[in-house]
């Protein structure tokens, strides 16, 4: 049986009262998402305690620096490289952060293959982890509820949401992402691709296919 | 189900919307709530099990209406009062304007790519032996709890409580969420990558050897 | 969970309002909703299962933000549009107004008071024997989920899923919703008043001795 | 195992897809929950499938003749007779009916009794089922989530929001109506009624006290 430190008569740190609506802080603030937002940057902002520059750099880092260009690098090479594919899914925290792919929300990553028996798909149920260094900030639909919900237990019908179909033998394997592993789509290198450079076959990898909701491109495509 | 964030299985949904084009935020208040988020989260008040709890424990019928980014907000105003970082006369906007002790650890523009690049890894030395190996199989708790705070953080969702599975590997000894959300400490302890057949989690499996692989804590597990 | 509003157990939900002094019907609509959805159930479309699977199924932003009786308006407005009796331009008002084929079926007001005194039991013949006796230590089913219909009704709730109990008593053979819900027909088998220790079912027991008691068809139970 | 009736790739009668709310038939109605219900009234009334005069009788059966009433009746005579108790603990459904009360949400009735040892409180975590005929319409809180997300788990929680406690070696039973059994808790007879007439005893009789978020009043309160 499990610990119990009497939690009925005490209330550990951090521990909520259950209230209605009106009751938690939050409903003092402007309904409104956009001001919401606004009062709570203007608060902080006034006694000191946040700067609207480190905002602006915080938003410029994920707007325009990291996104699933990084992860498209990390699958192109173990594409063109066995030694790096192998290496990869012994230990991807370690091979990807000497690509210079670290930080948070990726402090730990395990890379998982496709092959023709068994494809690979992310999700997060209880909220939204998602391997940031690698992939960015995740998609509106990889944090809806619908996703969330129904990736786990119907993964070919949220696939034919994204236009993808298996063939039929092949076995999906849905990762729930609920500790700090993140997880990291190898799709299977698209036929043709023979002999083309990384840089070109990392054209071909899209963010979609590397959480497993989608495919590579097709050379040309 | 301990709250209504543990949706995984969840019918009545409707289809996803892969919205190909969309930018990486939609809206520019969903970049500042995040920015707002990150920046707050670096004053050291909570940790990321906290403030994953605090969204967590909105009221079910805000969890349901709120937007992603809503919820990071909500979670956020709750988590500052709570902490005593604001008081409730700051959210109305009544509260006074100096600056506050915490202001000295502000992050700064010029410390922000370190702190994003640093990241906060969760594996820890642990005295916590691990009791299963690749292979063996393996039964979940049931019901999905926390077990020392009624109604407290837990990671173990509703949909595989109870299941049996078989641990297919382990990923060293990670802080606990259970107690790390609480204050109580970050007891880390094994963390094993599981593996499930879709047909011990779903009525109506879509293929007789899909599998979902969750990541669960030792003491989530027992020898099935 | 198979849907929102399977929410026993549920956290978060906040204090319980006692309300005293509220009369039956709190808003003159409330009554017209009940009264609505009840003469429209009299016109013999659907079954008690089939309109509780309609609301259970409006979508989860709808289930939680809806009242109680918006509910059931909404569930009562599906129905009719996917059994046949109204069309959507009826419920966009565009709808030819003339009398409706199921008229005569209209329940009259002299025959109010006679419906309702008859109601409509749930219990029938089967040639489905009872397998368990009182005392009997069972288990239910993991997932609560309908065997038959993916996303379809049932009612074993998830919080008691997979939990071990003790059969209380036979209430006789009744129809059972799952099928029942779905057109399947009635398939009438042993319903059981099952028992089980608070202990089984929740982390944070309040009593040693609390016990929940489920009623539970056979199909949903196995020797334990 | 279950049997399978192939539900993947066949639709059955009544099953829904599962749509965004948008999709819903019922979105076509008025939003405001008012004009929703007198749209839809209207609509049914124009085609002659409901007659307004027989929702004014089934509201006036329900606001005015059937009610929690019908409950302290039964449960007046259980204090009074030991004999109509012991029936009405074997077969409530057949003892009930005899004094008249049976009828749409009521066709079976189990009867339990609280003692010293076990207190029973009623609730519908699925939805709202409650016995019609012989408590009349569930009030507010009844229908509502805390209510129904909470009195399983912490039934003592619960009953301090209605101002109740119990003695600490009193067990709770809680009965949730997963089915069309409807749950009746007879109280205990309070203190100092002996020799108090059936409708005397009828008046200490609470609504709550039937369902077992209250205790029955004290003679003279």
């Amino acid at each position: 049986m499990a610990l119990d430190l009497g939690s009925a008569s005490r209330k550990p740190d951090g521990m909520p009262h259950d209230h209605h609506d009106h009751d938690h802080p939050h409903s003092h603030l402007p309904p409104d998402p956009a001001l919401r937002v606004k009062a709570l940057e203007t608060i902080l902002t006034r006694k000191g305690l946040i700067d609207p520059a480190a905002l602006d750099e915080i938003i410029d880092i994920y707007q325009n620096r990291i996104g699933p260009k990084n992860g498209a690098q990390v699958v192109a090479r173990a594409w063109a490289d066995p030694g790096f594919m192998h290496a990869l899914t012994e230990d991807a925290t370690a091979v990807i952060a000497e690509m210079g792919f670290y930080g948070r929300q990726g402090e730990h990553i395990t890379a998982v293959a496709n092959t023709d028996d068994t494809h690979n798909m992310v999700v997060c149920t209880l909220c939204s982890c998602y391997p940031w260094p690698l992939l960015g900030i995740p998609p509106g639909w990889y944090k809806s509820d619908a996703y969330r919900a129904r990736a786990v237990r119907e993964p070919r019908k949220v696939l034919a949401d994204f236009g993808v179909s298996l063939p039929e033998d092949t076995a999906v394997r849905v990762w729930d992402s609920t500790a700090e592993m993140r997880y990291l789509v190898i799709p299977q290198r698209p036929a043709g691709t023979e002999g083309m450079s990384e840089e070109d076959l990392a054209a071909l990898v899209t963010r979609d296919s590397m959480i497993g909701t989608g495919l590579p491109r097709e050379p040309g495509q | 189900m301990t709250r209504v964030h543990d949706m995984g299985g969840r019918f009545g949904d409707g289809p996803v919307d892969p919205a190909p084009d969309e930018p990486v935020f939609k809206e520019d208040w969903h970049a500042r709530a995040l920015a707002v988020t990150l920046a707050a989260g670096a004053l050291g008040q909570w940790n990321l099990d906290t403030s994953r709890h605090a969204r967590e424990r909105l009221s079910p019928k805000d969890y349901a209406r709120f937007s992603y980014y809503e919820k990071w907000m909500a979670g956020l105003a709750d988590l500052l009062v709570e902490k005593g970082v604001l008081d409730e006369s700051d959210l109305t906007g009544q509260g006074d304007g100096s600056r506050h002790p915490l202001a000295d650890r502000a992050l700064k523009p010029d410390a922000v790519a370190a702190a994003l690049a640093k990241g906060g890894p969760a594996d820890r030395p642990s005295n916590v032996a691990p009791l299963f190996v690749a292979g063996q199989a393996v039964r979940t708790r049931r019901p999905s709890a926390n077990a020392l705070v009624d109604g407290g953080h837990t990671r173990l969702p509703a949909y595989a409580a109870g299941a049996r599975g078989h641990i297919l590997r382990l990923h060293g000894t990670h802080v606990l969420p259970d107690t790390n959300a609480h204050g109580l400490g970050e007891q880390p302890e094994p963390l094993y990558a599981v593996a499930f057949p879709a047909s011990e989690l779903w009525a109506h499996p879509e293929h007789p050897r899909d599998e979902v692989i969750l990541d669960l804590w030792q003491s989530y597990l027992e020898p099935a």
